[in-house]
C-alpha cells in the first residue's frame, strides 16, 4: 500500500539508526504511533512484519532516548515494559498452558498496527480530496433563500363584541340590586288582622289568624308583621291582648266583644 | 464542448466576491489576452446562460452572476404568521367601530385605562382602522375610523350591522365575565354528558 | 428553451447559501411535486452544466453549485486557507468517518492514545462531526458521526464515496481487533514464518 503524504503536517520520517536520536518523542501520537513508524522502516507489508524485530527497535529507541535524558512519557515506558515481556515470552520455549500465548499477543499488536495504519492512510486520502475553499469554490455571497414572515392579525366578530361588552360593563355605573325576599308587609298584616278579628269573637292565639299555607321565611315574616299590627290595633283600642307570661302565646279578641 | 478559457472565466466570475471587469479577468488569467477578447468570451458565457435560472449581467463594465429578477418570489418567500389579536386591541377596535370617528383620548375615556401607541399601531398594521383627520378641538387630536378591510374581515356589510347595546345584553355579552364564564362551563358539562350518553 | 420549473429550481440552488435537498426544493416551490420528480429535474440541470466552469454536485442528498477542481489554480487566492488540521484531528476525523457511529473510547482504542477534548471540539466546530446519540452499553458513552457539511467539504456524494472504504471493509480493517483476532487465529503460522525468515 502506498502511503500518501499528509498535507497539513510533516510526517516524521521512519527513523534510521543514526538520526533516531535527533527525534523528540513529541513527534508521535503515542507509543502505538511510534511502533507504526518503526514498523514502516522494515519496509514490508504490516502482515509480514517481524514483531520480534519491531520489539527490538522500540526497546532500543526508548533506551537511547533515556540515555540522552529525553523525557519519556509514562505510556511509552508502559509499552516498553509490555514489549520486553512479550520479547522474553516469544524467545522462551513455548508453554502450552500460557493464556494468552505470546503468539496471540503478537498477533493482537499486529492487528492494532494494521488498523492504525489503515486510518492514517484514510486520513491522508481524505485530506487530499478536492476540498471546498482550496480546490473547489462556492459563490461568495449568494442571494440566500429567505422566508419573510408576514403578520396576519386574527380576531372574530365574537372577540370584538365581547370586548365591547366588557368595556360597557366596566364603564356603566354600578347598581346594587337586592333581590325581593318573600315578606308580609305591615299594611297587609293590618288589613288581614282587621278582617279576621271581626270573624272570631272569642280569644284566639295570634298564629291562628295567619293563613295555614304560610311557611318558612314567609311565616316568620307574617308572625312579625301581625304582632306589630296587633300592637297597633290595641293602641287604637280596637283589640284586647292577653298573655299569661313572657314567651307564652299571645291571645287577642275584638275590643268590647 | 466548452473551451478551457471560457470555463476558466466562467468559474472566476462565479467564485469572485466582487463583480469583475475584463482587465481583472485578464490579469488573473495571466495570459496575453486583450480586454476586448475577454469581453467577447464573457458575452459567449452570458448568451449560454440566457433564459436559464442563472444570468450573467454587466454593471458598469463589471460582470457578475445573479438569479433572474422574475424568480425573486421563490427566493424571498412570504409566509403568513397568524397572530391572535390581544384583548386590549380588541377593546380599542370595538370602541372605534361603535364610536367612530374617535380620538385616542376618547378611547381612553371609554375604556377607563390608558391605551398604548402599540395597540393602535397593531390595528393600523392589520388595516382595520385608519386615521380620519383631526378633531377641531384644542390640541387637534388625530381621530380614527374603521376601514373597508375591517368590515370585510368581520363579515359586516356596514357599521350598522353591529349589534346594539340591547342586543349585546340579550346575547349575554354584558354579563360580568365570571358569570358568563360559569355559564359557559355549564354548557361544557352538558356537552360532556351528551358525549358520554 | 429551458422550462419554467427547471429555471426555478436552478435559481434556487444557485441562490441558496446552503446545499438543498429535493424535499427543501419541493417545499419552496409549494407545488405538488414529489422529491423524485425534483431529483430528475436537478439531474437535468447538472447535466446541462457538465463540462462548464460551474458544476452542480450532490453531497449527501443535497445539491450545490461549485467550480470544477481542475480550475483550482486559477481561483486559489491568498485568503483561501482551509482549516489546517492537526494530525490527531485528521486521524480522529477519518476514524469517525470510516467507523461511524463511534464513541471516544473506540477512537482511542484504534489510536492507542487518549484523545484530547480539543480535538473533537475542533471537528465539531468545523461542523464535520456531530454527536449521534449514545451507545447503549454501560456508561452510555456519546457516539459521533460525520455530517452533510463533512461530505460537502470533502466533495463526497455519500459515505460510500469515502476513499478505499470498500477495500478496508473487505480486508476486515474496519472490524474491531477482537473480531479480527478470532478470524486471524488460523493465520498464526504465517506470522511465525515471517519471524523466522
Amino acid at each position: 500500500m502506498e502511503e500518501l503524504p499528509l498535507d497539513f503536517e510533516i510526517v516524521p520520517a521512519a527513523p534510521e539508526r543514526d538520526d533516531a536520536l535527533q527525534l523528540s518523542l513529541e513527534s508521535w501520537e503515542g507509543p502505538l504511533d511510534l511502533l507504526l513508524t518503526l514498523a514502516r522502516s522494515q519496509k514490508v507489508d504490516l502482515k509480514q512484519i517481524s514483531i520480534l524485530g519491531l520489539v527490538e527497535q522500540y526497546l532500543t529507541f526508548i533506551a537511547e532516548a533515556r540515555e540522552l535524558k529525553l523525557e519519556v512519557a509514562a505510556d511509552y515506558l508502559v509499552m516498553a515494559a509490555w514489549l520486553a515481556y512479550l520479547k522474553s515470552a516469544l524467545l522462551l520455549p513455548k508453554d502450552p498452558l500460557e493464556d494468552p500465548s505470546p503468539d496471540e499477543l503478537a498477533l493482537r499488536l499486529q492487528l492494532r498496527l494494521q488498523r492504525l495504519a489503515a486510518m492514517r492512510e484514510a486520513a491522508a486520502r481524505l485530506l487530499a480530496r478536492d476540498r471546498v475553499g482550496r480546490d473547489v469554490f462556492l459563490r461568495v455571497k449568494p442571494e440566500g433563500l429567505r422566508d419573510i414572515k408576514v403578520r396576519r392579525w386574527d380576531a372574530s366578530l365574537y372577540d370584538l363584541l365581547s370586548a365591547y361588552g366588557q368595556v360597557k360593563l366596566r364603564s356603566e355605573p354600578v347598581v346594587h340590586m337586592v333581590s325581593r325576599r318573600p315578606v308580609i308587609t305591615l299594611d297587609a298584616a293590618l288589613h288581614h288582622l282587621q278582617r279576621m278579628i271581626g270573624v272570631k269573637l272569642d280569644w284566639a292565639e295570634l298564629s291562628d289568624f295567619l293563613p295555614a299555607d304560610y311557611d318558612g321565611p314567609l311565616r316568620r315574616s307574617a308572625i312579625a308583621s301581625s304582632f306589630v299590627a296587633a300592637l297597633e290595633l290595641a293602641r287604637q283600642g280596637r283589640v284586647d291582648l292577653k298573655q299569661e307570661g313572657a314567651f307564652e302565646p299571645l291571645y287577642l279578641k275584638a275590643a268590647g266583644a | 464542448m466548452i473551451d478551457d478559457l471560457e470555463r476558466a472565466i466562467e468559474a472566476m466570475l462565479f467564485a469572485s466576491d466582487t463583480p469583475l471587469d475584463a482587465r481583472q479577468v485578464a490579469g488573473r488569467l495571466g495570459d496575453e489576452m486583450t480586454p476586448g477578447e475577454i469581453r467577447t468570451i464573457i458575452q459567449t458565457i452570458a448568451a449560454r446562460h440566457a433564459g436559464s435560472g442563472i444570468e450573467l449581467v454587466e454593471r458598469g463594465g463589471h460582470w457578475h452572476f445573479q438569479t433572474p429578477a422574475d424568480l425573486a418570489h421563490l427566493l424571498r418567500r412570504e409566509r403568513d404568521d397568524p397572530r391572535k389579536l390581544s384583548r386590549a386591541a380588541a377593546e380599542v377596535l370595538a370602541i372605534v367601530a361603535y364610536h367612530e370617528p374617535v380620538s385616542r383620548a376618547e378611547i381612553e375615556a371609554i375604556r377607563g385605562v390608558q391605551t398604548s401607541k402599540g395597540t393602535l399601531d397593531v390595528l393600523m398594521e392589520a388595516e382595520w382602522i385608519a386615521p380620519a383627520g383631526r378633531r377641531e378641538v384644542p390640541g387637534r387630536p388625530l381621530i380614527y375610523k374603521t376601514t373597508d378591510a375591517f368590515l370585510q374581515h368581520f363579515g359586516l356589510t356596514s357599521r350598522k350591522d353591529l349589534p346594539g347595546i340591547d342586543d349585546l345584553r340579550a346575547a349575554g355579552l354584558l354579563d360580568p365575565v365570571d358569570l358568563a364564564f360559569e355559564e359557559a362551563m355549564g354548557e361544557l358539562d352538558l356537552v360532556k354528558d351528551g358525549e358520554e350518553a
